[in-house]
């Protein structure tokens, strides 16, 4: 099954049984979304409940925080995450918070999906990444999803549950492959450990799971180490747990992130590593990430931008070195 | 409007008036703090409009005391929540711009201007799919008027024909700024035009913003689509407790008072309805009992305890 | 509009479909990457726009590769953006959909979708405060009308009475989902109507948009004020080369290109300006060859150096 | 002089100036400016410089971006920064990234001046920093003003400047008295020392500096040692190396902030130096935030959000303990 196929499966499967899930979003419907996520629901749940809205992306989801205080639950696509930032009023001041400015009156149980990243020559307005930006609301529930079972599972637990969500895909994960496995649900908010190993603890998420996947045989080769590989799965909260008992063990840490790298959602993870096992690290711990500019249209320059599994290894070998690994 | 009614409605603006005295009273004694937005002068607009929309969804803004009592949540629970109390209508964490009760559907106070418009969309959408026999209202300013948010608004409403009331409250200011520069006419009414049947009314006329608000809610009601309904009003105070109204001069705000929705409605009381003194006094004086108990209970409320502040952030921990 | 210049525009329409054409061609290819949004069909409205509006400012969106070759910006420049080369117009960082040359007043291409409109309104105040002649045009689609943004500068535009012209490209299309399922109707110069003058034309015939655009045009320059025009056209592409155009019937297509605005226009330089078959032939023949240039130049240009990509954040260090 | 008299003064000297430096907001012209930092300048520079503009902050950032395009230098006005959310996407996508995208051939001279923070009750749609995620921007040159001379001279530079700035002020700082000292310009991009100390160096910027500064006796006593408070002045970019030469120095470093601290500002500035000083540290990094949670009106529970100078020192104190400081 596809990434896309397990995100349209989460959705047919909690829309079958609960006809108070609606979703909206621009070209969701008819059209079957733009990345084919929605593919079909329009058909089999009408155009009641498979909405297609303006380009309007303030009101998709500020309809969506009214469709759910009115006793719904919709699950909105915002098309491209840079759209996403002419609804950061409404995810932020009121999605994030009107439950808490009502003490509890309030429930919107509702999710924002979006696709993100570096794609392919997409240029600046449709390359970004703003994890770092929605994980510093407090009252969001960020997940980000790096796979085919996990996103399935997740988008499902996201929109069964009663807390308001984002949802980040990668706009090159669509039709990546893999299998769901429905005999059991899994906990979206833990970290998944995708490689077990001992001399360096890797964190990263979404797309760039894969390309540290890639990069992992040639460090442990050059290093002659073993690297232990975290996918956080959930951006907000963190699973520190596992963070911890890695880190521990390793007594290194590299975290790989795709968007820039000042201010980049890696800054809050190192950050913590730093303050609370400070003693455990046997060296300074590293944040590979995207470049300090906004992403260029030359597929060279847009390579250079950002990690690639080259890059990674490159960089992890060099400071491996640099620090005795 | 029967007797009854017109009484009720008096009652409730001498409530709301002097709700919002006593509010003014407590901010400047401290116990109350933040932005505190008087809708002294508008209370025909505010009251009114909530009996005409006794039942349905009202989704409002920051200046939403008045609205809040007339819907129906006891003047001491909102009282309470200026006074930052646990006991407020929304916990002590909301204040005077957040007012929220779903047991009375209302979600009163949204601080970000045309920011809650989208919302009541979404809203009459769901009520439109869950096949309710009642609309929405939402209630905002001239100067939400100028927002990308109520412009989508008015095309998606329209466009899907949802049962929506669009209520503006006309008092020709956004705080300090009048509304005609920062718009090309007076009336917000013609904005609507392309999407929706609009009307006006009298703002400062309790009867009049009854009888607009009662017929506008029957066309939504009954299938027509969203009602744009514009009534023109005028606030005597500040724009919030922190702004001098220096921007007016006294014989504008002569013009303005003269306007005063409570004594013409009184008048009207005496007049048509044929109240006698002695039932207005009543009125007046359970009016003003109400609200010093409402104070006395806000000064007596408990304070929030302090693990209120990681509470209520999501449902699920 | 004289022989000479109807044969302008006969030649830039040839060439800027000759243009597409290519661009289509590297694109299958894979010289061209990213969207790629072809003007296809659109022709007329992109050249006889820019013709009329030959000074002033222009932004426009994604869909502007004709745009920009029609308001002086040489093919091979435009090409060789987008096949991502430092001879690019915008060294090869911007692409296809982020065209802009200040020599040519030309801030061409915006992705984000009406995202554009309010900084062109803030040109036309920049113009308005220099007390320049010429005024500025915004180019955007039926989509665009239904954000927050495209309202927000109607207001604003017509409350400053800004030299501005709304062009509104009406294709009826935004991606896949056509105008009547997101506004309530056909027309979105309507939703210009409270705000300023509205004009439409016939975007699929040359003449009728230079005609209808020179007006404008004089209108805002001589202090009216903006004014709005809308275009009525037709895309005979997919949105962009990822888009299938499965949603259209092959019978809505071939209405569409029936309407196709280039041997309309051929039969009309014909017949009213009496133009030989051998003109028309050199022409297109020189099309052709210049794009044919274009290509090449394209091909053979440098990528940009590594070092670009640090270079023209700031101005300042 | 107060800092919002200060600010002023930059206004009215660049102004003066330059017939290309015009301000609008909501607001700012007739009445004054709702902080009154645009006072009397309506009356001296006229309506066409100092322009009352609808709410419609998409616009006022929109607009501005219009203007610097066509030759003009603008000033804008967002009354709250919550508000500028409404303006997420001209900043981030237009004025960050329209330079880049059109390889310098346009020019933004612009600055988008706003106050945030934790007030005095005004709740969750009224208090919040917002400088974590602009700061995660490439792009934009985000300035804070913690200090009266530094407003005067930042926000000149800012105006003066050909590139595109945020300008962030503290809602409660307008009152503040100083001095401006017009002998001199200062760099507006160097971090400040505002006080000299051996042991802790304690990072922080905006309101919080203030903040520390009074609970900084208590800290030295009670540790018995000095600390030395650096004022960071420019958010993005960050004067690393005066943080650097203070930590080589101190081997112990705390970020104070006030926005929440999940995702916070702070953990850029820590995760840079638990990866680039790490041998120079003695103890962990710390960080003193807000906390997660939407700002609550009760004043005794918005105090419990956000550092004071007492929970500062505490915080302080409590972690030299246990660090051995
Ligand atoms: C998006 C946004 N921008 C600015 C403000 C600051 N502000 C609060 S009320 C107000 C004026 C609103 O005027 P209007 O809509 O006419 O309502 P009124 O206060 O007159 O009832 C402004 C500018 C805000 N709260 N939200
Ligand atoms: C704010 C925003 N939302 C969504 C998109 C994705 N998108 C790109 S073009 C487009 C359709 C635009 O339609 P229209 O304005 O009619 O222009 P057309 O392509 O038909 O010329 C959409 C939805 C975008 N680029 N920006
Ligand atoms: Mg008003
Ligand atoms: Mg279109």
């Amino acid at each position: 099954m596809l990434y896309r196929e397990a995100l349209n499966k989460a959705y047919d499967e909690t829309m079958a049984k609960d006809e108070n899930i609606v979703t909206l979003g621009e070209d969701v419907g008819r059209y079957g979304g733009s990345y084919r996520v929605t593919e079909g629901l329009y058909e089999k749940y009408g155009e009641k409940r498979v909405i297609d809205t303006p380009i309007a992306e303030l009101s998709i989801v500020g309809n969506a925080v009214g469709m759910a205080i009115g006793g719904l639950r919709p699950v909105a696509e915002i098309m491209t995450a840079n759209f996403a930032l002419l609804a950061f009023d409404q995810i932020i001041n009121h999605m994030s918070k009107l439950r808490y400015m009502s003490n509890g009156k309030l429930t919107l149980p509702m999710v924002v999906r979006f696709p993100q990243g570096v794609s392919r020559q997409l240029a600046a307005q449709h390359s970004e990444s703003y994890e770092q930006m929605l994980c510093a609301v407090p009252g969001l529930k960020v997940l980000a999803a790096s796979d085919v079972n996990y996103a399935y599972h997740a988008l499902k637990h996201a929109i069964m549950s009663d807390d308001p969500f984002i949802f980040i895909e990668h706009e090159l994960l669509y039709n990546k492959k893999g299998e769901v496995d429905t005999s059991s649900v899994i906990d979206p908010f833990k970290a998944q450990i995708r490689k077990e190993g001992e001399d360096i603890t890797i964190i990263s998420y979404l797309k760039m799971v894969d390309d540290v996947m890639l990069a992992v045989e040639r460090i442990e080769k050059e290093l002659d180490c073993t690297c232990e590989v975290i996918d956080l799965c959930s951006l907000n909260p963190i699973d520190y747990e596992t963070l911890q008992t890695s880190i521990e063990k390793s007594s290194r840490v590299v975290m790989v992130e795709e968007d820039h790298k000042t201010g980049g959602f890696g800054a809050q993870v190192v950050a913590w590593i730093a303050e609370e096992l400070f003693y455990a690290l046997d060296a300074p711990p590293f944040r590979i990430a995207g470049a300090d500019v906004p992403i260029p249209y030359n597929r060279h320059l847009e390579l250079l931008s950002i990690p690639t599994p080259d890059s990674i290894a490159a960089q992890i070998i060099e400071w491996g070195r640099k620090n005795d690994v | 409007m029967d007797k009854l009614l017109a009484k009720e409605i008096y009652y409730e603006m001498f409530l709301g008036r002097a709700f919002e005295y006593a509010a003014k009273e407590y901010y400047m004694q401290g116990n109350i703090s933040g932005f505190l937005h008087l809708d002294i002068g508008q209370e025909a607009l505010s009251v009114a409009s909530m009996k005409a929309f006794a039942k349905g969804d009202v989704f409002s803004t920051y200046r939403e005391h008045v609205m809040a009592i007339a819907r129906g949540i006891e003047p001491k629970y909102v009282m309470a929540e200026l006074f930052a109390k646990a006991d407020g209508v929304s916990g002590g964490k909301g204040g005077s711009m957040h007012l929220f009760d779903p047991s009375h559907f209302f979600y009163g106070g949204d601080a970000i201007v045309g920011g809650h418009i989208p919302n009541a969309v979404g809203c009459a959408y769901a009520r439109a799919y869950q096949g309710s026999e009642e609309g929405v209202m939402v209630v905002f300013g001239d100067g939400a008027t100028n927002g990308g948010a109520f412009f989508e608004s008015l095309n998606i409403a329209a466009t899907q024909k949802l049962p929506l009331l669009f209520l503006c409250e006309n008092n020709e200011y956004a705080i300090g700024t009048h509304i005609t520069r920062t718009a090309p006419f007076r009336e917000q009414a013609k904005k609507a035009e392309p999407f929706m049947l609009t009307m006006s009314c009298d703002g400062m006329d309790a009867q009049a913003v009854y009888k607009s608000v009662s017929k506008a809610k029957d066309l939504i009601e009954k299938g027509h689509g969203p009602v744009f309904l514009e009534a023109f009003t005028c606030r005597f105070e500040g724009h919030s407790m922190s702004d001098a109204n220096a921007y007016r001069s006294s014989l504008e705000m002569k013009h303005c008072k003269n306007k005063d929705p409570l004594p013409h409605f009184k008048k009207r009381l005496q007049e048509k309805w044929l109240c006698s003194e002695e039932e207005i006094t009543a009125l007046e004086q359970k009016a003003q009992s109400v609200i010093e108990e409402a104070v006395e209970f806000a000064k007596n409320a408990n304070e929030p305890e302090d693990k209120a502040l990681y509470e209520h952030i999501f449902v699920e921990a």
